[in-house]
């Protein structure tokens, strides 16, 4: 159980550190379709976080705040590919 | 397909024979049955379940290995210093034809790294695709089709 | 938004969603979920169906106004409240009963009470989504 | 930790409040969104932040296994979060309603009903 | 007494609709019942003035010691004979004045009121209860002053009227409850009990000035004179009741009434005398200045409340004497006096009284009592009113201090009063026969009725003054001193050195109306300051007031929305601040330690990520990062044990980003509006704000609590409550009472939404 | 084992995420940038998520855990089209790298119609008319 | 009869819920009088109850407090349920004839009865968050109300009024939280208890200064007040008048509750702040009204004054003083809805609120004029209407608490108040009106023409009779006042009836 524990602390930094690496894309752009890109990554990196958490923690109920969260990225997704076509 | 419900419905007989409600013991059930309905098939009667698992089956795996192919590339590419890409969108007609098979086609082709399906034409007909590494665009887009296309139809159809 | 990859995916989405909403609203009791995240989810498929083909036909797919919805979800919270008058006890008073269908299953006013929560949150956010997006 | 997250607070307040002290409608809503993110992490610093185990009990116990989160604090989040949203999708298109009649998103041109 | 006092209210909700069914039978009606009151009142001055009190008490608030307590002595009775009497006169009057006038009903429903009013501020034993009389007479008066509304200086004049006396009404609230304090009753016959406790009071000074101040405004003393010759805007019947008989002597009355209780001392006196004095000068002189007959009237009716204050204020039994014998007399004649300019005025459409002459051809009844009453105001004999100038210049000889001083100004004010009285009530009836436009069918009677009564009686009393003298003036003296007093009154005393007084002031009168056109240009010309001075003095302070109720108005209620949010976040700061700065010890930085990476750059990540949304240049760049934060702190959520929660923020936080995507495509681009200046200025509270957070977080968790609340939720989810999840069974459970607010605020936020986005076009308003 | 197995999925899915993160900010445009996204958004969540099925090894989780990953795998490639082709809409740049760009001058913004492009390997007939 | 305490909150939610479901505008109009006379019906019997067997407490879901959500009527409470039904009533029969289709057709019923459910709600929780929530209930509804017709002035003036009672709401929730951070509970006898044991006082007291600010924006104290002024004049007359009825009261009850419940250890400090505010309120509300020529504007600025009075009493912090400040309250609905109901008739009939543009209603409609005259009056708090007694009892409270300051502002402002309603008189009523020559001459009906409406007039007719009927019989109503004020002076009481008979 420890090295999986020390295996998961390593991982959440990692995955911290895609987390961070996307904002970074979202600050950078430099256009709008970018940014959002950056934050689809984000949210992924977040599923991907919440999963390795659930292990770290061994709470499988957190796989449910995953799910959520893989379904409501996408609707945000596409929620500003509409707003670029209509606006397009 | 109702080969496919009695082999899901055997599986669940095998998981709570056992009593153990784990997912490794279920694709075990899943497996034991898909064996027993193929010993007890019927000469007489041909199902095309099997031979639909046998493509479904085939197909998974030289996707994969695309997938791994293609994602070899990219990965190296990003963590090496030198960009190697020669991008482009290039127009790939279809034969596909079935919004289902259209999509399924499209998604694909963006699950694969390197690739991205960027546009269905109205009429349907063709997908434009962004791709990293073309070399040659009609050799991709034969590739394209005779690659990931056929094969997929064959399973879809 | 006519995206013929979109639609189709939508098509197919909308129950996977639908389902997961009712897990999360059962479930609620007893892992993460309840009936304010199943709303949210039920109500991003339609809003998603909306996007992929339309708010009418998203309206025609939801068979009632989300007005409706929301009266309906207040009227059940309320009534889940209501319930505990009967046998003399305050409002909003948890009464439960085991019902024994082919799993055991604990029926309570709190589950109803989440029924109700979440028949509004995808009321109200349907009504919203739809006003906002047939401007 | 906490006393990180306390930082992180006040950020919030600061920027939110920054942001509805400007002239543009628009960003009077981000404030607002701040302000609200801002005072629900406050809440969730009031219960004291807790590592790893929510409030849940686990099958076979009869109780969450400690150390859990504080679990009210969490409950009255939700339903702030969810109350905000509310208030929020409200001013939101309240705001587009008003710069649509209004024709400016000027919050220094709505004066008429202070001004004679 | 507390039908006597009610009867008027409650006739008074009658009469409006009395007058529209059945005319003629309500104007006999109002008449009837002053006169019952007045008959009534007359048949208690034997017992009265036999040493009786009468007295009724009926709880009205007991809590706050406010009791429709009445007591009838002397004093009251007096004032109440006089209410009912020359109430009857005025409403008989009034049905004449204003024959087939539509507003007559409304006109005695006001008048009732005020004569209800009237009678229970004299009859009133308890000091609230009087004073909610006392600012009955003035709403009342407001609304007589104001009865011909249509014309603005009649609606100016109401209103001036009623702000003047109500500024005296607050004093007198204050200065009664700060009595009521000091002497531990509201009742006045209590407090005559503690008046020595009240004297050694440190609340007496308070009280005394506040006191004055009621009295002086009520009774139009300097420098509060101005509001009644403006009054003079009211229909003559007011002008007569109100402005000369009754209510403008609420403020003698209230003087005359707390004397016994607060007299003696120093500053009660001297400042009394001193105003009295004062008031009594500039009334007679803006009096000789004025042409209009009510103007006049007027004046000459702030020069005798003059003299009738500073009597009280000598306070000897002298100056007593002659205060009460004087309110009497001025009554009379002064309530004829402007009756008859009632009827000038109703008749020919002409105040003026250089345009007025030869009317006694035209009108002699009411010539007749004109002259009778002015010869009674210039104090000849065998009018009452040379009874009272004998008892005035007794009084101010007898003075404790200036006495000649005092009798030189009496002298003065009294020759001017002489020729006042030439002028409106000998002036305007000789010389030629003036040419009315219009046919003249005579005075009606019951016009005259009133003016020939109240002359007759002048007369008759000064030649048999010992009809009023034992009966009514003893008593009121006697309540006013607070002692016995057996008065008796006589016409002649010999040859005395008031007598030689009285015959020097009718020759100056005389010269004085003689030269009376020259006397008014000189004082034109003199006088000028004080004669604008206070009513200038209360324009401005409107005008100043309104001026500044603009200013402050522009300032706090700018209009800038930014600026309001910076006002409230500063008073947060310096509220919240400056209670926190003083347990700054209590917060503590430590817990730094206890850091992991990835909670670290989560927390960088929405530091980052706000700080971006504060510095984006466009508005989509900033939902973006706004989903960001919203991501992160899901993170942090999920990280400290709250998936529910990260779950609802995730779900939130995209639906909030997709609505604001649906509306932004609408939104203009984003622009910079604010200076630099401001941009800093708000950064800076904002900042403090933050920091004030920052430092409340810390300093209420300084002790991490062990809330019993949570402890017990989460023993008891699953045992009692059936749920594995405790965050949701608070949530459905036990604070399902907060989810249902909770969706109901949804529901009305869904439904605003759908009105904003539907409901179009203007809708009319009502 | 199976810690062993969970552990190394575990750190494939991270791998793949953070490469994705760096391609991310290392790829020159949007469209590759979005190749690169999607790559985390399956592989890594993928990687991950089947790890925590292997951990905790119950049914329902796994189900719930497989229903995640096909639906992250559905909708991967649908934002990806979805963004990209907004992007293109709006006239995001591409590369200068670029060889060739065949979408050019079939799209048009005002009418969101995409022409079709006439190439000799349509087999089949011309589809009915719908 | 626990049950009364729940329906004050329950009639209108489910009378909301009927007209959501329906939606047809006129079921709505029937049911929405139908459910505020019930609630006012059930206000009365819970009244009765509470003055007959004291403090009422239920615990909601059935958890022992301070676990559950409790519901606590005191007899204060109670008046001001009492007191909502009232206003509810009145403004909905009101509304009747002058609420537009459009609007009737877009939810303003429910909305209402929504408003009403939340004002209830703050009146009778015991919970300190709940109390937030019935807050953002009431609040939603009246974002909602204020926007409803979507005119221009209505969105200008809906945005300041929702940004700033945001900031409010954010700064209840932040001191919500430093509450719990401190003593981890949240029923407010509870807390009451717990907040007497935390040492150092001072923290509590800078707790106490959050609730001050949340509530005084809300309550629209100086100098917090910028929302109503920009906001109030800018919906239809009748939401106008539930507004001023209610919303600012509820603000003033929260304050009232938590600074003599929760906030009593140092109450030098807190109470002589609120002392100040007092009297700056009242003073900056009555120049913002002598400045305005707008009828509407003019009551919305004296609503702002108002309040200083109300929160006078509490400053002062005696039983008398509270005893006035809740006359107050109730005097000042009554008086202040009366005359925007009044408001509603003028400009029925003349189309205009400007003072200038109007007058000449004395002469055509005396009714509305004897209306005006007494709700005008007793807002300026002349005898014997009821607002002179709410002054009496104040300044009275505040002579004997030395308080001479605030006592002399209160009585200054009275007479500025004097000084507008005679203004709003002069112009309105006595003046002529300045367009008489255009019009056909007014008619001689005692209630003109356009307002022979009984729904129109009916709920004026009966709040007139109130406020004269309770200058007349000062005594019972102020002894239900004292009482009132006696529980809240003396918080065991409540604690007891909450927590029961626990130490
Ligand atoms: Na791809
Ligand atoms: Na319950």
């Amino acid at each position: 159980m420890s090295e999986l524990t020390l295996t998961s602390a390593v991982v959440l930094s990692f995955l911290s550190v895609a987390f961070f690496l996307a904002f970074v894309r979202l600050l950078r752009g430099p256009t709008l379709p970018d940014r959002v890109v950056a934050l689809d990554l984000i949210a992924v990196v977040g599923i991907g976080f919440v999963s390795a958490y659930a292990i770290a923690s061994d709470q499988s109920i957190l796989l449910n705040v995953a799910s959520v969260m893989a379904l409501i990225g996408f609707l945000g997704t596409v929620a500003f590919a509409y707003y670029l076509r209509r606006k397009a | 397909m109702t080969l496919f419900l009695l082999n899901v419905l055997l599986a669940l007989a095998w998981t709570a024979l056992t009593g153990e409600l784990t997912a490794t013991n279920m694709v075990i059930g899943f497996l034991l049955g898909y064996g027993t309905l193929w010993m007890a098939r019927r000469a007489d009667a041909p199902s095309g379940y099997f031979k639909k698992a046998r493509q479904v089956i085939k197909f998974a795996f030289f996707f994969l290995w695309e997938l791994l192919k293609a994602n070899l590339r990219v990965t190296y590419d990003i963590l090496t210093p030198r960009h190697r890409m020669r991008p482009a969108i290039i127009a790939v007609p279809l034969d596909a034809k079935t919004d289902m098979e259209i999509s399924f086609l499209a998604n694909l082709i963006t699950l694969t790294p390197g690739t991205l399906s960027l546009e269905v034409s109205n009429d349907r007909r063709v997908l434009f695709i962004h791709a990293m590494y073309v070399t040659d665009a009609d050799q991709f887009r034969r590739d394209i089709k005779r690659g990931l296309e056929q094969r997929l139809l064959e399973v879809l159809r | 938004m006519t995206s013929l990859i979109l639609s189709t995916a939508t098509t197919y989405l909308l129950p996977l969603l639908l389902l997961l909403s009712v897990y999360l609203l059962l479930h609620g009791h007893d892992v993460p979920g309840g009936g304010f995240v199943g709303g949210v989810v039920a109500a991003a498929a339609f809003a998603l169906y909306a996007i992929a083909h339309g708010v009418e036909e998203a309206r025609r797919v939801l068979h009632t106004h989300p007005r409706t919805l929301i009266g309906l979800g207040l009227l059940t919270a309320l009534l889940s409240g209501v319930i505990a008058f009967v046998s003399n006890e305050p409002f909003l008073k948890g009464l439960w009963t085991t019902v024994t269908l082919p799993v055991e299953w604990k029926l309570g006013t709190p589950t109803l009470f989440d029924v109700g929560v979440y028949l509004v949150v995808v009321g109200v956010t349907l009504m919203i989504i739809f006003s906002v997006a047939e401007d | 930790m906490q006393t990180v997250m306390a930082f992180v607070v006040g950020a919030l307040y600061a920027a939110g409040l920054y942001l509805m002290m400007r002239r543009s409608i628009f960003k009077l809503i981000i404030g607002l969104a701040l302000l609200s993110h801002g005072s629900n992490l406050f809440l969730f610093l009031m219960g004291y932040l807790t590592r790893g185990g929510p409030p849940i009990t686990p099958p076979e116990a009869v109780r969450p296994v400690a150390p859990f989160a504080d679990p009210l604090p969490q409950a009255l989040i939700l339903t702030a979060i969810v109350i905000g949203f509310g208030v929020q999708a409200f001013a939101v298109v309240l705001i587009r309603r008003a710069h649509e009649t209004l024709g400016t998103d000027d919050l220094d041109k709505m004066q008429s009903t202070d001004v004679d | 007494m507390l039908i006597a006092v009610v009867s008027g209210f409650v006739f008074s909700l009658a009469v409006p609709l009395l007058h529209r069914t059945v005319r003629n039978v309500t104007d006999w009606l109002v008449v009837l019942l002053p006169f019952s009151l007045f008959i009534y009142f007359s048949f208690l001055t034997q017992p009265i003035a036999a040493g009786g009190v009468l007295s009724s008490s009926h709880a009205w608030a007991p809590s706050v010691g406010v009791n429709l307590s009445f007591v009838l002595d002397g004093l009251s009775l007096l004032f109440a004979i006089l209410i009912s009497g020359i109430g009857a006169l005025v409403f008989l009057y009034s049905s004449g004045y204003f024959k087939g006038h539509s507003g007559l009903g409304r006109f005695y429903a006001y008048l009732l009121i005020f004569m209800a009013s009237m009678l229970g501020l004299v009859l009133s034993d308890n000091v609230i209860a009087l004073f909610i009389f006392w600012e009955l007479t003035s709403l009342s008066s407001y609304l007589l002053i104001g009865f011909d509304h249509e014309r603005s200086s009649a609606r100016s004049a109401a209103r001036q009227a009623l702000l003047v006396t109500s500024v005296g009404g607050l004093a007198l609230l204050a200065g009664l409850l700060l009595l009521g304090e000091a002497g531990g009753s509201f009742e006045l016959s209590q407090l005559l009990r503690e008046r020595e406790a009240i004297r050694s009071h440190r609340f007496y000074v308070p009280i005394v000035v506040l006191i004055m101040v009621a009295a002086f405004t009520k009774s139009a003393q300097f420098p509060f004179h101005f509001w009644l010759p403006n009054a003079m805007e009211a229909p003559a019947p007011v002008s007569t009741y109100l402005h000369s008989a009754t209510m403008v002597k609420a403020g003698i009355y209230l003087l005359a009434r707390l004397s016994p209780v607060l007299g003696g001392a120093r500053i009660w006196q001297g400042t009394i005398v001193v105003v009295g004095a004062i008031t009594m000068l500039i009334g007679a002189c803006l009096a000789i200045k004025e042409t209009d007959i009510k103007r006049i009237l007027a004046y000459s009716t702030v020069s005798i409340l003059g003299v009738l204050t500073f009597l009280l204020g000598l306070g000897t039994r002298a100056a007593v004497e002659a205060a009460v014998a004087y309110l009497f007399i001025h009554a009379l004649y002064k309530a004829g006096l402007f009756l008859v300019a009632g009827i000038i005025d109703h008749e020919t459409g002409i105040r003026d009284v250089t345009r007025l002459s030869g009317l006694a051809r035209i009108m002699p009844v009411t010539a007749l009592a004109a002259a009778v009453a002015g010869l009674s105001m210039a104090g000849l004999p065998p009018l009452f009113g040379f009874i009272g100038k004998e008892l005035l210049y007794t009084a101010t000889l007898q003075a404790p201090l200036a006495n000649s001083i005092l009798t030189a100004a009496v002298l003065l004010t009294s020759a001017l009063l002489v020729a006042v009285a030439g002028i409106v009530s000998l002036g305007p009836f000789i010389g030629r026969t003036m040419t009315l436009s219009e046919k003249h069918g005579g005075v009606p009677l019951t016009m005259t009725a009133g003016p020939v009564v109240l002359a007759g009686l002048g007369l008759l009393i000064g030649l048999l003054p010992n009809l009023v003298a034992g009966r009514i003036v003893s008593s009121a003296v006697g309540a006013v001193l607070a002692q016995p007093a057996a008065i008796k009154l006589a016409l002649l005393h010999g040859l005395t050195v008031q007598l030689g007084l009285s015959g020097l002031t009718f020759a100056l009168g005389v010269t004085a109306y003689l030269r009376r056109d020259a006397l008014r240009r000189a004082v034109s010309r003199f006088d000028l300051g004080t004669a604008l001075g206070p009513a200038k003095g209360y324009s401005l302070t409107l005008d100043g007031m309104t001026a500044l109720a603009r200013l402050q108005t522009r300032i706090l209620q700018s209009g800038h929305l930014h600026i309001y949010l910076f006002i409230i976040l500063a008073v947060t700061v310096g509220l919240v601040g400056s209670w926190l700065v003083r347990y700054y010890g209590l917060m503590r930085l430590e817990g730094w330690a206890d850091i992991r990476f990835y909670e670290f750059l989560t927390a960088l990540v929405i530091v980052a990520a706000t700080i971006v949304i504060v510095r984006a240049s466009s508005r989509l760049f900033s939902v973006v990062a706004l989903g960001v934060v919203g991501y992160s702190m899901g993170i942090i959520y999920i990280i400290f044990g709250a998936p529910d929660l990260a779950m609802t923020q995730f779900s939130i936080d995209t639906l909030t980003v997709i609505l604001l995507l649906l509306v932004l495509y609408r939104l203009p681009r984003y622009a910079r509006y604010s200076t630099t200046l401001e941009r800093l200025r708000d950064a800076a509270i904002a900042l403090a704000v933050g920091v004030l957070v920052t430092g409340l977080t810390l300093a209420a968790t300084a002790v991490p609590p062990i809330s019993q609340i949570s402890s017990y939720f989460a023993e008891n989810s699953y045992l009692l409550a059936k749920g594995r999840n405790v965050v949701n069974v608070i949530l459905v459970d036990f604070r399902a009472f907060d989810t249902l607010g909770e969706i109901t605020v949804l529901a009305v936020a869904a439904i605003g939404v759908y009105s904003l986005m539907k409901l179009r076009g203007n809708g009319s308003d009502g | 084992m199976q810690d062993a197995v969970c552990a190394a999925l575990m750190i494939a899915g991270t791998f793949f995420m953070v490469v994705g993160g760096v391609g991310v900010i290392r790829f020159p445009d949007l469209y590759m940038r979005v190749s690169s996204s999607t790559k985390a958004s399956t592989l890594g969540a993928g990687f991950i998520l089947l790890s925590l099925a292997f951990h905790f090894n119950e049914l329902g989780t796994t189900m719930r855990a497989v229903a995640t990953i096909t639906f992250l795998v559905v909708t991967g490639p649908v934002s990806a089209h979805l963004i990209s082709r907004a992007a293109y809409g709006i006239g995001v740049r591409l590369w200068e790298g670029t060889i060739r760009d065949e979408l050019r001058g079939r799209y048009n913004p005002d009418t969101n119609v995409v022409e079709s492009v006439e190439l000799e390997s349509n087999e089949d007939e011309r589809p009915q008319a719908p | 009869m626990k049950v009364l305490l729940l329906l004050p909150l329950l009639i209108p939610l489910l009378t909301a819920i009927i007209s959501l479901l329906v939606w047809d505008r006129r079921l709505q109009r029937i049911f929405g009088v139908i459910g505020m006379a019930g609630l006012l019906g059930s206000a009365v019997g819970l009244l009765r109850t509470v003055c007959k067997e004291g403090i009422q407490a239920v615990q909601v879901g059935g958890w022992p407090a301070p676990f559950g959500i409790t519901l606590v009527a005191d007899v204060f409470a109670a008046i001001m349920v009492v007191m909502a039904g009232l206003m509810g009533l009145a403004v909905m029969v009101y509304s009747l004839t002058s609420m537009d289709k459009r609007r009737e057709s877009f939810g303003y019923y429910p909305l209402t009865h929504i408003m009403l459910m939340g004002v209830c709600g703050s009146f009778l929780t015991g919970d300190i968050f709940n109390l937030y929530v019935w807050f953002e209930v009431m609040l939603i509804a009246s974002f909602v109300l204020t926007e409803l017709g979507s005119e221009k002035a209505q969105l200008e003036g809906a945005i300041k009024y929702v940004t700033l009672n945001l900031v409010s709401s954010a700064l209840f929730l932040t001191a919500v939280g430093v509450l719990y951070g401190m003593v981890g509970t949240l029923n407010m006898a509870d807390l009451a208890n717990q907040l007497a044991k935390v040492k150092p006082s001072g923290l509590v007291t800078t707790a106490s200064m959050l609730f001050f600010l949340a509530f005084g924006i809300k309550a629209a104290v100086f100098p917090l007040f910028f929302w109503l002024p920009a906001s109030y004049h800018t919906p239809p007359v009748s939401v106008s008048a539930i507004f001023a009825a209610l919303l600012t009261k509820v603000g003033v009850y929260a304050l009232i509750r938590v600074f003599s419940l929760l906030f009593t250890g140092q109450t030098a400090a807190t109470h002589g702040l609120i002392l100040a505010v007092a009297g700056l309120t009242m003073a900056t509300g009555v120049l913002g009204a002598v400045a305005q020529n707008d009828f509407r504007r003019l009551l919305s600025f004296h609503i702002v004054s108002q309040i200083g009075y109300m929160i006078m009493g509490l400053g002062l912090f005696t039983p008398l003083g509270l005893a006035g400040s809740i006359f107050h309250i109730v005097h000042n609905m009554l008086a202040k809805t009366n005359l925007f109901l009044i408001s509603g008739v003028v400009h029925r009939v003349k189309g205009t609120y400007q003072l200038s543009s109007l007058g000449g209603l004395s002469r055509s409609s005396p009714g509305l004029a004897i209306l005006f005259l007494v709700s005008a009056f007793s807002l300026a708090g002349m005898p014997p209407l009821s607002g002179f007694w709410s002054k009496l009892i104040l300044v009275q409270a505040g002579l004997q608490a030395r308080e001479y300051t605030i006592v002399a502002v209160a009585l200054v402002v009275s007479l500025l108040t004097l000084y507008s309603m005679t203004k709003i008189w002069n112009e309105v009523f006595w003046k002529t009106d300045p367009a008489e020559g255009e019009q056909e001459p007014a008619k001689t009906d005692s209630f003109g023409e356009a307002e022979s409406s009984l729904a129109l007039l009916a709920p004026i007719v009966v709040i007139g009779c109130l406020i004269v009927s309770i200058g007349l019989a000062a005594q019972p109503v102020f002894a239900l006042f004292e009482k009132a004020a006696h529980q809240l002076m003396n918080p065991a009481e409540y604690i007891r009836a909450v927590l029961g008979e626990l130490p």
